[in-house]
């Protein structure tokens, strides 16, 4: 395949993200890399609940977690998820200005998300005195969650940089398989929140 | 090929060529110099705490010293030896097992090696700034967490560092052989060797996270006062037990499985047979593999886990032996019957059976919890564990270099100096550690750094270190024979061994594309079975064509450049917070060629159909 | 940017379009059954219901949601995903075997 | 279970394997000649190993030796191609079912041994005794629980019966060792608290060591275990308890040094009473087998640990430095007199040959 067909492709075969052998090594190998972090994250969520006793003092997560917040940073994530496969059907379907489109939303829905983050954050911080130093609780909840949120501001990045980058040239083999990948990361992104406010925020309040 | 045309652009010019190569040939001949290089580093160590333990109550280096000096020695040996040289096997061999040009990610191919190359650098870095880690290699907290200076730090950054290219590297080799096989090549005809990089690649994968993790949360506690290990804030040491040997019972075996391939691929060779029981060994491999997430706490039997928790772990450990002696057996068997012929390469891979057997046996009687009681923390230990790393992944070592030397320099290594280097580091390799098992049983621990006297250790410390000087000797025999041999050897052709897999059909040296035309393979050993049909090579698989080739690209040094900075920044802003800046120029530049790789379109370039016919007019492309 | 697939055979982008579009569908519903767990997640916990029955209830709706991002969301479903699964398998089990170490042996 | 592993130890090659190895080692430090329980119960389940993998080696080893032999590549066969065999239905069963039975031979006294060492049934019951250790940089400190005793460094405890240790850290990772009587169990700072147990068979004086990397005197935290018999642990107890801290020494210069000691060292040491300092206690010092773990038990050993413990054990935390030598003599006469009980001196050491 010339560099010509790549970057302007006569034709747009059925699975842009797979067309050229790049785009199929960046598909394979990006999947084996959330492999990877199925493990990391895995470490990291052990980690928590080998500590999340250890509170030394009033600052349990009983007593700090508002359910409120979490479960509209939870609606915003998941609606977030939604709207980035709503761009991979568009791509699909080769409509480049609607995958933008909704990808756009997906960055916007992000960033309320990562507020909201960085709003607790605050708050704990702030009115509870509750710190990353505070206790060995308090190391490994900022410890997974700013993970967490250190994944969903790169995602942010990246994504915001892919749309800029391509906005002007439309949709390729060559950058189908970047847009694919960084859904897909956008969603690993989802399967570890869902663990979070299941296991630190519900459990946490069941206690 | 193309260092004949560097050579005359000059050595600037051939430095910048190896900074910015994506080729995997290039990129094993940079691992092959570091790790060898980082392999001398490690071996002075060992032979510095040898000289120590020469007699009792020595005092040849300091008790502060001596602790920097066995961590040193274990993390250079393991992560900056060891795993180098197995990649440097691998980036020169598998591409061409699988009849690939190249890997699935050659850019990556290239972050992952200077990464690498960074990290090693930063940890040796240590000896000059005030004190290298001394907290042994395994880093237990909380001697870790409160150890004194910047020692323990430099281990974070540095394996973090360098930790991080050997997941990429991972996960690249693992899209190459899924993605990049000739047509024919089936996974049950992939030569052992690549099965084994396979099976490693995917463990690498699933290991090295629970490292990255522990190595977080040791950076937190010492360098931004989190308490993940502070028992005074909660903090539960045992979690970096854990982490660490979720990560480090299977690198073990990301140690040992890349050699037990190259191991197959030598003895079928050198007996002129296929392997004895081939989907067995592939079986083996994989099963070893997989048992290999499940014992890792058989390192903490001590630890007060309990009885039920050391049962369950001892017996998972023990059962690895089943698929382990399954290999040995069928390497056995590839040998009956054949015609073997003794080359280095043989010898090193013959003398790796017993060796390795008896560290494996040692390892088993490890495994009986209750009697590592005894043997935890001993010298009983070291010696299992020199055994199967150096009569396993060193023997093996050296024999892939002997065996695939001509496919990475065009030349056979002195057969007679390869011989003379294998005897004084075999017989030395016994004296060293076969005593050791006895020094443990008898009641000296490790990481002594000095042993009474009158406790009856003196003798067998002794002979251990007149070992040692042994395998120094053979070390020394074998930097010889490199030198002699690219000076004094004449090149030799693609095929010097009567060999069986498909590296075995192209030119040595390749040139850089590798296959002029993909190969078509027709079955296991595709060149043996070509050459049994009377053929002199493979048949292609494609008409004569242009070649798609990456391009070069100074961006992965950048990367690596950049976290090499932050990493000191890291290290040094909890004395002074003006060394945030350096983080900042640091992940500055790191991120900066990220970003610039993603906006830049990239799309390597042809090589044309015209270059290749003329190259096989020289003679080249054969 | 220009429709490329003018230059198909007209009746196969039809067909692709309606495999997406049936494909789309699924992701809907999957998308509503992962908000209608939530909901059911938040609810349990600030009804108070008790502990011993919840948590096991909450881990089970995760796990769905999670299945439903993977094979839904990120297609593992489809065809020529069985390396990814396999990888994500041998990730999870990895993962698996590792919190439950630190949920029990940790406290020693 | 000692029963029929004892029994298995007449066998043959056991015994010979069992000869063999016993010539290794000092007496009261070598694993391989066991004088306690525990020590003699692993002795016997590595026996078992070390005779399966003897089995083996022995087994690859005569094939290994008969494939080398026979089938070296000879003069004359390069055209003659070996027969590319696939490979071998029957052998492989073979290979793989054998070592699994041989494992599951090794696994079940593993794992008896394993619960067997674990087993804390009668810890608490009356009369038996419970001690608490504490490992720290660089030393082990001993508390007689119920005793209101407590000693540093060696550890006293009556032959015959077992002895349960619950053990921690102060700081880092230590691990206690005692080769002789029992295995190892790490000592962890924090909540956590390990236990083993200890039942020595006959009297003595037994060596261990700190086997977990705890920083650069790793290698000089030694400690003694004396094993006497009931009756003298007993006398022992009494001695201990009656221990008078304040009481006068009778030269003079050994007052000077108990003054000495007083002002200068009582911050961090404790003679007599059950609590655990920054150093160690050195109630009965005069009867100590050896200074700081290491070393001789004279006077010139003392002074220069006194005024250069650094030197001695590097990074430990007793100060150089704080009396002048002259002071540090007499601070050693005050210590060396003091000698609380006269039991387990008579006891059997390893070294003196
Ligand atoms: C390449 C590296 C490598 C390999 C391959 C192995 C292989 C094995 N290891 Fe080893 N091990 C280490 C490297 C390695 N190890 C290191 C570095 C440490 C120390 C780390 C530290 O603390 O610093 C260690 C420590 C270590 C311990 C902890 C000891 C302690 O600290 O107290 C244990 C305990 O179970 C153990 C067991 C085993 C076992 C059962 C195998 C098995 O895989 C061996 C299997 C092989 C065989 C058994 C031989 C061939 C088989 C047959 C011929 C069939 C028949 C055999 C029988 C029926 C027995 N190892
Ligand atoms: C790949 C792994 C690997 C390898 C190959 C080796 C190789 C050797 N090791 Fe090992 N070792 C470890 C991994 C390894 N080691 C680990 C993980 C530990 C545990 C650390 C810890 O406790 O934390 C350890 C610990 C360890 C100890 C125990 C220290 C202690 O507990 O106190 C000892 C002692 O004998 C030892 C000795 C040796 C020797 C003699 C060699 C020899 O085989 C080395 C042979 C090589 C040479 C002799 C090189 C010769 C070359 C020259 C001399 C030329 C130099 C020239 C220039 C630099 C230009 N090692
Ligand atoms: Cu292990």
């Amino acid at each position: 395949m010339s560099h010509d067909d790549v970057l302007n492709p006569k034709q747009m075969p059925h699975d842009p993200e797979k067309a050229t052998l790049e785009g199929k090594n960046k598909f394979l190998g990006f999947w084996f890399f959330l492999g990877g972090e199925t493990v990391l994250f895995a470490s990291l969520f052990g980690t928590y609940l080998a500590l999340n006793g250890s509170t030394q003092g009033e600052n349990t997560p009983e007593n700090l977690f508002g359910l409120e917040l979490v479960f509209i940073m939870t609606m915003l994530l998941l609606t977030s998820s939604l709207t980035s496969v709503y761009a991979m059907y568009h791509m699909k379907n080769h409509d480049f200005g609607k995958m933008q489109l909704w990808l756009v939303i997906t960055v916007a829905l992000g960033l309320a998300f990562l507020g909201f983050e960085i709003y607790e954050f605050y708050h704990y911080i702030h009115e509870y005195d509750f710190t990353f130093r505070s206790s060995a609780f308090g190391s490994a909840f900022y410890t997974l969650v700013g993970f967490h949120g250190g994944h969903v501001l790169f995602g942010l990045c990246w994504i915001t940089a892919l749309i800029i980058r391509n906005q002007k040239r439309g949709l390729n083999l060559y950058n189908a398989p970047k847009y694919y990948t960084a859904s897909l990361y956008w969603h690993f992104i989802d399967v570890v929140w869902v663990f979070i406010f299941t296991v630190v925020y519900l459990m946490g309040k069941v206690g | 090929m193309s260092t004949a045309v560097a050579q005359k652009r000059g050595l600037a010019a051939t430095i910048w060529d190896y900074l910015t190569t994506v080729d995997h040939k290039k990129i094993a001949l940079l691992y092959l110099y570091s790790g060898g290089f980082f392999f001398l580093i490690g071996g002075l160590e060992a032979m510095l705490i040898r000289i120590q333990l020469m007699k009792p109550d020595n005092n040849f280096i300091s008790a502060g010293l001596y602790n920097e000096m066995i961590t040193m020695h274990g993390t250079t040996m393991i992560f900056l030896a060891a795993m180098p040289l197995i990649f440097a096997l691998m980036n020169a061999v598998v591409p061409l097992q699988i009849g690939a040009r190249d890997v699935a990610f050659p850019f990556l191919n290239s972050l992952g090696f200077w990464l690498f190359f960074f990290g090693g650098i930063l940890l040796n870095v240590s000896w000059f700034t005030g004190g290298a880690p001394d907290a042994g290699w395994t880093n237990y907290a909380p001697l870790s967490t409160t150890s004194p200076g910047h020692g323990v730090d430099y281990y974070v950054m540095g394996l973090q560092i360098s930790g991080a290219g050997t997941l990429i590297a991972g996960i690249n080799f693992l899209v190459t052989i899924i993605n990049m096989r000739a047509p024919g090549m089936t996974y049950m005809r992939m030569p052992l060797f690549t099965w084994s990089t396979f099976v490693t690649s995917a463990l690498i994968l699933f290991a090295f996270p629970a490292l990255t993790v522990g190595l977080f949360l040791m950076m937190f506690d010492r360098m931004f006062g989190s308490a993940f290990f502070d028992v005074a804030l909660g903090g539960n040491v045992i979690i970096w037990e854990h982490l660490f040997w979720i990560f480090g019972h299977p690198e073990v075996y990301i140690l040992i499985l890349p050699l037990f391939g190259a191991f197959s691929d030598i003895f079928s060779t050198f007996s002129r047979k296929r392997l004895f029981g081939y989907s067995a060994m592939v079986f083996a491999t994989v099963l070893i593999g997989f048992l290999g997430f499940m014992v890792w706490a058989h390192h903490m039997f001590t630890v007060g886990m309990g009885p039920i928790a050391n049962s369950i772990f001892a017996v998972a450990t023990m059962a690895i032996a089943v698929p382990t002696g399954i290999k040995i057996f069928n390497w056995l068997f590839t040998m009956w019957g054949g015609q073997i012929k003794m080359t280095s390469a043989m010898l090193w891979s013959v003398a790796f059976i017993p060796s390795f057997t008896i560290g494996g046996m040692t390892g088993v009687m490890l495994a009986a919890a209750a009697a590592d009681f005894q043997y935890h923390d001993t010298y009983f230990v070291v010696g299992h564990f020199h055994y199967v790393i150096v009569g396993g992944v060193v023997f093996g070592i050296f024999a892939g270099l002997h065996y695939w030397w001509p496919k990475m320099f065009g030349k056979v290594l002195n057969e007679k100096l390869g011989k003379l280097a294998f005897w004084p580091f075999f017989i030395g390799f016994h004296l060293t550690f076969f005593i050791q098992h006895f020094l443990g049983l008898m009641g000296m621990p490790r990481r002594y750094w000095v042993f009474l006297e009158g406790q009856g250790l003196e003798t067998g410390n002794l002979i251990s270190t007149i070992g040692a000087f042994f395998m120094a000797i053979g070390t020394v025999i074998f930097l010889i024979n490199i030198v002699y041999t690219a000076i004094k050897e004449p090149k030799v052709g693609g095929d010097p061994w009567d060999a069986r897999t498909l590296e075995w059909s192209i030119p040595s040296p390749p040139p850089h594309y590798n296959f002029v035309q993909t190969p078509l393979v027709r079955g296991l050993d595709p060149l043996w079975v070509e050459k049994m049909d009377g053929k002199k090579g493979m048949t292609p698989a494609e008409p004569l064509g242009d070649i798609h080739m990456p391009n070069g690209s100074i961006l992965p040094f950048m990367m690596s450049l950049g976290m090499f900075i932050a990493g000191f920044g890291f290290i040094y802003q909890v004395d002074n917070s003006s060394w945030l800046i350096a983080v900042f120029i640091g992940m500055g530049i790191t991120l900066g060629s990220m970003l610039t790789r993603s906006l830049k379109d990239d799309l390597g370039h042809h090589i044309h159909k015209e270059e290749l016919e003329a190259d096989i007019k020289k003679g080249v492309g054969k | 940017m220009a429709d490329h697939t003018g230059s198909k055979p007209v009746h196969q982008a039809e067909y692709e379009r309606k495999q997406h579009r049936e494909e789309m569908k699924q992701q809907v519903i999957s998308f509503v059954m992962m908000i209608l767990f939530t909901f059911v997640a938040f609810g349990m916990v600030m009804a108070g219901v008790d502990s011993f029955f919840v948590i096991p209830v909450l881990l089970l709706l995760a796990i769905v949601q999670v299945v439903f991002q993977l094979y839904y969301f990120m297609h593992m479903k489809n065809k020529g995903h069985d390396m990814p699964a396999l990888m994500m398998y041998g990730g999870a089990a990895v993962a698996l075997l590792t919190i439950i170490t630190f949920t029990t042996i940790i406290w020693w | 279970m000692r029963g029929w592993m004892g029994k298995f130890r007449s066998l043959f090659l056991f015994s010979t394997l069992a000869l063999i190895l016993s010539g290794c080692g000092e007496e009261n430090l070598s694993a391989l000649k066991p004088k306690g329980y525990s020590a003699e119960l692993l002795l016997d389940l590595m026996l078992i190993s070390i005779a399966i993998m003897i089995f083996v080696f022995v087994i690859v080893m005569a094939i290994y030796v008969y494939v080398l032999v026979r089938y070296r590549k000879k003069k004359g066969q390069e055209d003659i191609i070996p027969k590319q065999t696939e490979g071998n239905k029957a052998l492989e069963v073979i290979w793989t079912v054998i070592p699994i039975i041989l494992l599951l031979v090794l696994a079940v006294p593993t794992v008896q041994a394993t619960f067997d060492l674990a087993d804390q049934s009668t810890q608490g019951d009356e009369g038996v005794l419970t001690v608490e250790v504490t490992g720290n940089q660089y030393w082990w400190h001993f508390n007689y629980r119920g005793e209101e005793i407590a000693t540093s460094q060696e550890l006293y405890i009556p032959t015959g019966e077992r002895v349960y240790l619950d053990m921690k850290a102060s700081d880092v990772l230590h691990s206690f060792w005692l080769p002789a009587i029992a295995g190892k169990m790490d000592t962890l700072p924090g909540e956590n608290i390990n236990t083993m147990y200890l039942e020595a068979y006959e009297e003595g004086v037994y060596w261990g060591h700190c086997t977990e990397l705890c920083g650069p005197s790793h290698s000089l935290m030694d400690f003694r275990v004396i094993a006497v018999s009931p009756e003298k642990y007993d006398q022992w107890l009494e001695d201990m308890k009656n221990v008078d801290p304040e009481a006068q020494p009778e030269t003079t210069t050994a007052q000077e040094g108990q003054e000495l000691f007083n002002n200068n060292c009582m911050s961090c040491h404790a003679i007599g009473g059950a609590s655990m300092g920054v150093g160690p206690n050195l109630t009965n010092f005069g009867n100590r087998e050896k200074i700081a773990g290491i070393l001789d038990p004279t006077k010139e050993n003392l002074v220069d640990w006194i005024v250069h413990p650094d030197e001695i054990k590097p990074g430990n935390k007793m100060p150089a430095n704080i009396v002048e030598p002259e002071e540090a003599e007499k601070i050693a006469d005050y210590l060396l007199q003091l000698e609380h009980s006269s039991v387990g001196v008579d006891a059997p050491t390893q070294t003196e040959e």
